[in-house]
């Protein structure tokens, strides 16, 4: 282990309108390493990150390279500076090739400026094989690919960079285990080879898996680095959030009482005969691997897809529905895996994205809509999950992600509705605020709401759901209890189409 | 609630730049600031600002209204040929409203059904209704005649109440309407979260065709309304009325800070912009500037607004 | 057989132009023609591709009132080349070869209405010119003769604004010309259109402002006879028309033709 | 690489566009089909074609330029002026090109240094420039002259090569250097990419700004090249040249396929598009409809075409 960092971020402050986003943070990097970089969410990571390869401005403080001062001017500099970075929020241009997006901006070319596609998608291919992705075509455009697709281009786009430092903000954010472990080989790989690595993510257990030690941020101020050996989960809780933190799944005493929700033969071209129900008071967990269609499942509920075949069934009534605004009618709402495009309304206020579902109840008089009652109840919604936030009125493209995805769920309650479907629900939040979002998950279900719990993170499934059911290949390949669920059982199950046809 | 000054200021910031302009403008020519030249310039905007009002819903959904000036000459044709008819003002003014209204539909189904850009749909609404227009005017000049309906039709355009003209008041109930619709209704709250983000508006449960159907409707609408006033200015109706008011009603949009992205923006700040338009005109007239230099002035006038506006 | 004869006009957009085609029309029809009418929408670039369509398209002879004389020079040395007989109407051509032109002076016209203008003030007050399109050969052509018109007498212009020859535009600019300039004595518009917007203007004031215009179209005439308006100057469109649809049978019949037809222009006033 | 007919199809639509348009044209008037014809649709075409070139490049960024046709406007008046003071040829292409370039560039940084969107920017600069360019030439047009290098500049807009007019060539060749730019280097990358995700491309190093400068300076060059031969056409230079040409460069562009949001498109689509334009004017003009009903057949076209390539 060497002892003098590779790269060191010396008192950064960054300052956002209405918000200190960093206040003298210091941050050491160091070769054949992983640094682990922790905090709740909103507490400074991205932001820090976003300084070190050229994408904001640091108010004040340094950045040193082997002691020698960096000066990193914009994105293109950081690169140039051997710095690469996986940003939190997707950024590839879904209408190039994967190939196009590995090597946008560094495209090689030969002497008359022309670029070599070939090496290009050859080079492209090998590091989409080195992340156990090698079915994915260069040549495929990126739009046609799932987030946990797409993601992995960002990682193979990174990695052919070949840079000193290489950061991940949140890379795992969503993949499914295999991808990860594979994920993993790789940054061992990198260690080997000498590289910096730094790494945020909320998933603990990947701190202790992969990682050599941990910085940990609290509000935008530093607390501790430690070397991963002297950390528990409980302490590294502790540091993030100041206090101890108990019973990550929170375990709900409540019954299940009768069967509200069935759907039966839903069939499209992404998914084939899928059938399940829920009971009032039961969180039915749907898991399965990365582009098994589970989201397609929960968009052909909620009318955002449209269905060849089967029923939707609802208190015992078959329902009809060809728009989201049917499926909100009848009491069916959907909280989106994707916040950023399908989720919320960036540009609008807190306040307005939680109640834009639900606006028709907020008409007075002349159909005015009552400006108190919509604050009041986005205030509630604020304070029941903590979001993160100046007030209902500050606009969503400011709050930190995990607090954006806080907001997403005030919105998918607000309708009053009898059937949630919670797609990857606690993607990018962090330990803290996911302990409040499975309370309150657990709070839905005593107050007899049926809940389609679909998420890749087999601890969450296995931990909250009463029941899990397991896609693959587009079909439900079974269904097992929460008693019975073991990682293993799941893990076979998700794999049994993959045999018989290729996705 | 604490006031946000910042905010504040930014809201309000093509209002102080129709104040600056005002100001350098009455300095240079006093009479600028006369009653009657007011009242004039008001009575000028209207016709722009109206059409502005209706164009802010499109912009405000992300969309585009070329066939502004084409809805209002045909509406316009068509008000003249039937008040010369003898047809009744009160039958005139409500078959040209509803035309205006179902041509700003069929737009709208273009645009959402047939899934044309809006540029392009109201690109080719411009060139068929200019066509229809010249068709059914054969080119010439419609005078809505001298009898009495004529005269009453007249009063849209030219009458008074109150001392003020009548174009004016109707430029004002179309921006208070346009006003309590789009800052206290869902309609306009809609309008808003289709322009900030259309696929999470649809998952959110929004109608995203209906509401965006009835913009460009809101919009044939108000070009309509822009038709009646000209029309009835001139007691006459132009085949060539309203060609590149396009430009100018989105030029007052946008100098009112509304994004041509959607999303951002309000209906007070297209008034502003609309004004700093009619004014600015107006002045130019004041001062007999000359019209090549006309056209100099104005590009730098525009330019140097949108420019203070980007500014953070 | 029928022959065909081209006819290309500048712009279909302005009732004068299409009085000028209506004119031609009715003679081809009267003398069985076939005339194929283009409408250059006033740029000389669609103008030449007219020609070159109607001679693709096959025609006996082309009839073209030009967008303007010296853009029309190539399209016209096109048709020469084709060995089709060209005439112009309205506007000459400063290149090329036709073997008649057929027109009013714009010029003299813009001199006669500001020559009607001096004698109505009696030489002496105060006059607002609104201009045509920036840069279109009519706006400078009526400019050109009436500004010759006044220049050394007692009458001074004290406005010079574009109007876009559009009524709407001939009102407000009006409009605010009046608040400009506490006195005017007459307006001279460089067409009826933006005469007929003026007089709008002026007739919400108190104001007694003589107004003339160009062109004689029918608002305009009926307006004059109303003693709304005071001049028109009258360039028969029509006749031009027609009468190039004569010259162009002749020419083809072998007839010898006039190389030059001037059409007599008429100051309509009450 | 395994051939994907859906994505052939759905690329040569435009072209199976221009063939049907063609074909039943050709039914109705055999004389379209006439290599003389041809030819000269060709011609026609070519300075449409021209400015719809570089139109592609700006749109593909996500951007739109209205000042195209000022452009043309002031290089032209500039590049008779030169002939006409007999500055020779080469001096004059030279400058003229230039010109347009440095026109563009100005507009690409308004945008991306000025944050004015490319709407408003453009706008603004057609009004600038075309008050310019009634400045510079008084208003009158201006006449290239009689001398021999008016002649020789005649070429460029009236010669033949091997028996095809100049104007196509040059069509041709911008064409062609405009494929090869956009398909096979980095730049033509980086304009896709930027009109797809301009924010990851700044994130993937992409300098955007410097590209999206250069889209419009591009812009500018192919206006200014349509400039010449327009100019070189008519052996002289109009001040109110090319008002309008905005609207028809990009019918082309998004005839062709491109998508005005940015992102995807080819500029052999918007070839298919200038191209369907042209015959489309050429076709109305042979069967004598007349002009009004041409702007309604036009628009009806425009429509059905997009409609067509809207269809799943
Ligand atoms: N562009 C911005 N404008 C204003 N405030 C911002 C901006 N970006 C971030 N912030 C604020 O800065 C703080 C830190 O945000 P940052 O994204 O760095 O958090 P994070 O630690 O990455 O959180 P998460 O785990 O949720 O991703 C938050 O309070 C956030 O609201
Ligand atoms: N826009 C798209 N175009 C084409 N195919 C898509 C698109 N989005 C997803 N797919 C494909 O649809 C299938 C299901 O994807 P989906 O993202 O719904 O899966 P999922 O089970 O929800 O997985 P994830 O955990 O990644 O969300 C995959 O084969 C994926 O590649
Ligand atoms: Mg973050
Ligand atoms: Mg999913």
């Amino acid at each position: 282990m060497s002892v003098t960092p590779v790269l060191e971020m010396k008192n950064i402050t960054k300052e956002f309108p209405g918000v200190k986003a960093l206040d003298n943070v210091s941050l050491q990097i160091f070769a054949g390493e992983v640094m682990a970089l922790l905090g709740e969410n909103g507490a400074g990571k991205s932001t820090l990150m976003k300084i070190l390869s050229g994408v904001y401005t640091k108010d004040s403080g340094e950045i040193y390279y082997k002691n020698i001062p960096l000066n990193v001017k914009d994105p293109k500099d950081a690169q140039n500076k051997g710095i690469a970075i996986i940003h939190q929020e997707l950024n590839l241009v879904p209408e190039l090739t994967v190939g196009e997006n590995i090597y946008l901006g560094r495209e090689p070319v030969n002497i008359y400026g022309r670029i070599k596609y070939r090496e290009m998608y050859d080079q492209s291919a090998k590091y989409l094989e080195m992340l156990g992705e090698g079915r994915m075509s260069p040549s495929a455009k990126v739009s046609s690919l799932s987030v946990g697709q797409a993601q992995i281009v960002e990682i193979a786009k990174a990695l052919s960079m070949d840079a000193r430092v290489i950061i991940m903000d949140e890379p795992t954010d969503s993949l499914t285990d295999v991808e990860t472990e594979n994920l993993y080989q790789v940054i061992r790989e990198l260690k080997q080879q000498g590289k910096a690595l730094v790494y945020i993510s909320h998933k603990l257990s990947e701190v202790f898996d992969i990682c050599d030690r941990a910085t940990v941020l609290r509000d935008g101020t530093f607390v501790d680095m430690k070397p991963v050996g002297e950390l528990t989960e409980e302490s590294i809780i502790q540091l993030m959030v100041g206090r101890p933190l108990y019973e990550r799944y929170p375990k709900s005493k409540g019954e299940c009482g009768e069967k509200v929700f069935e759907v039966s033969g839903l069939t499209n071209h992404k998914i084939t005969d899928v059938s399940f129900s829920v009971r009032r008071g039961e969180v039915l967990g749907i898991a399965g691997l990365m582009g098994s269609g589970r989201s397609e499942v929960a968009k052909s509920i909620f009318g955002a897809m449209a269905l060849t075949k089967g029923t939707v069934t609802i208190d015992g009534e078959e329902i009809k529905i060809s728009h989201p605004s049917s499926a909100i009618a009848k009491g069916i709402s959907y909280v989106s895996e994707d916040r950023k495009q399908l989720g919320l309304i960036l540009d609008m206020s807190v306040k307005e994205n939680i109640t834009l579902p639900a606006l028709k109840t907020f008409q007075k008089f002349f159909r005015f809509i009552s400006v108190d009652e919509e604050i009041k109840t986005s205030e509630h919604y604020i304070e029941k999950m903590s979001i993160k936030t100046t007030g209902p009125m500050q606009k969503v493209v400011n709050l930190s992600g995990g607090n954006q995805q806080k907001v997403a769920i005030g919105k998918g309650l607000v309708t009053s509705p009898k059937v949630v479907i919670l797609d990857e629900p606690t993607r990018g939040v962090d330990v803290g605020a996911k302990k409040e979002i499975y309370d309150l998950i657990n709070e839905l279900k005593e107050n007899g709401l049926a809940i389609i719990l679909i998420s890749s993170e087999m601890p969450e499934v296995m931990g909250m759901s009463d029941r899990i059911i397991v896609m693959s290949a587009g079909c439900v390949a079974g269904e097992v209890s929460r008693a019975d669920a073991t990682q293993e059982k799941i893990m076979t199950l998700a794999m049994k189409n993959l045999t018989k046809s290729a996705v | 609630m604490k006031i946000d000054f910042k905010e504040l200021l930014v809201r309000f910031r093509p209002l102080l730049g129709l104040i600056i302009l005002a100001v350098i403008i009455s300095l240079i020519n006093p009479r600028f600031l006369s009653v009657n030249n007011i009242l004039n310039v008001l009575r000028q905007t209207s016709i722009n600002a109206v059409i502005a009002a209706g164009m802010t819903f499109v912009i405000l959904t992300g969309g585009i209204d070329l066939s502004v000036g084409s809805i209002l000459a045909i509406c316009g044709a068509v008000s003249a040929f039937m008040i010369a008819a003898d047809a009744g003002v009160a039958v005139t003014l409500f078959t040209t409203l509803s035309l205006g209204t179902i041509l700003g539909v069929l737009a709208g189904i273009a645009i959402t059904k047939g899934k044309v850009q809006p540029f392009i749909a109201t690109l080719v609404g411009m060139t068929l209704l200019r066509g229809a227009t010249l068709v059914f005017t054969d080119g010439k000049p419609i005078s809505t005649g001298y009898d009495t309906a004529a005269d009453i039709y007249a009063w849209f355009g030219t009458g008074y109440i109150f001392g003020i003209p009548v174009p004016v008041f109707l430029m004002i109930a179309v921006f208070g309407i346009s006003y309590y619709v789009l800052k206290h209704t869902r309609f306009g709250r809609y309008v808003y979260a289709i322009g900030g983000n259309e696929e999470a508006s649809r998952l959110s449960g929004v109608r995203v065709s209906r509401v965006k159907i009835a913009v460009y409707a809101i919009s044939g609408l108000t070009s309509a309304v822009a038709g009646i006033i000209l029309t009835s200015r001139l007691s006459s109706a132009q085949p060539t009325a309203g060609a590149g008011y396009e430009l100018d009603a989105i030029a007052a949009v946008v100098l009112g800070g509304t994004s041509l992205a959607g999303g951002v923006g309000t209906v007070f700040g297209t008034l502003t912009g609309a004004l700093i338009i009619g004014i600015l005109n107006n002045a130019l007239n004041l001062m007999n500037v000359s019209s090549y230099y006309q056209m100099i002035a104005k590009g730098s006038v525009i330019l140097i607004a949108v420019l203070m506006d980007r500014k953070k | 057989a029928n022959k065909t004869v081209g006819l290309v006009v500048s712009t279909l957009n302005n009732p004068f132009f299409v009085t000028l085609k209506d004119g031609a029309v009715e003679k081809a029809g009267e003398l069985g023609i076939d005339l194929v009418v283009l409408d250059s929408q006033n740029d000389p670039a669609k103008e030449i591709a007219n020609v070159e369509d109607l001679l693709s398209r096959g025609v006996a002879a082309i009839l073209i009132n030009p967008t303007d004389s010296d853009a029309v020079g190539n399209a016209i040395k096109i048709a020469n080349r084709a060995k089709i007989p060209v005439v112009t109407l309205d506007r000459g051509a400063n290149r090329g070869e036709v073997v008649s032109h057929i027109a009013s002076d714009n010029v003299a016209g813009g001199k006669m209405a500001g020559e009607y203008i001096i004698e109505k003030l009696g030489k002496k007050g105060k006059v607002v010119e609104l201009e045509g399109i920036p840069g279109t050969s009519a706006a400078r052509d009526r400019g050109k003769g009436f500004n010759s018109a006044v220049k050394g007498t007692g009458v001074e212009v004290v406005a010079r604004q574009t109007a876009d020859f559009d009524r709407t535009k001939g009102l407000n600019v009006m409009e605010n010309i009046l608040q400009a300039q506490p006195s005017i004595d007459a307006v001279f518009a460089h067409n009826d259109e933006m005469a007929l917007g003026a007089l709008k203007a002026i007739q919400g004031t108190d104001r007694k402002i003589i107004v003339v215009g160009f062109d004689a179209t029918d608002d305009a005439v009926k307006s004059v006879k109303e003693g709304e308006m005071a001049a028109t100057v009258a360039q028969q469109p029509a006749f031009i028309g027609a009468k190039g649809v004569e010259i162009a049978k002749a020419f083809l019949e072998g007839k010898k033709v006039e190389a030059n037809v001037p059409v007599g222009l008429k100051l309509i006033t009450k």
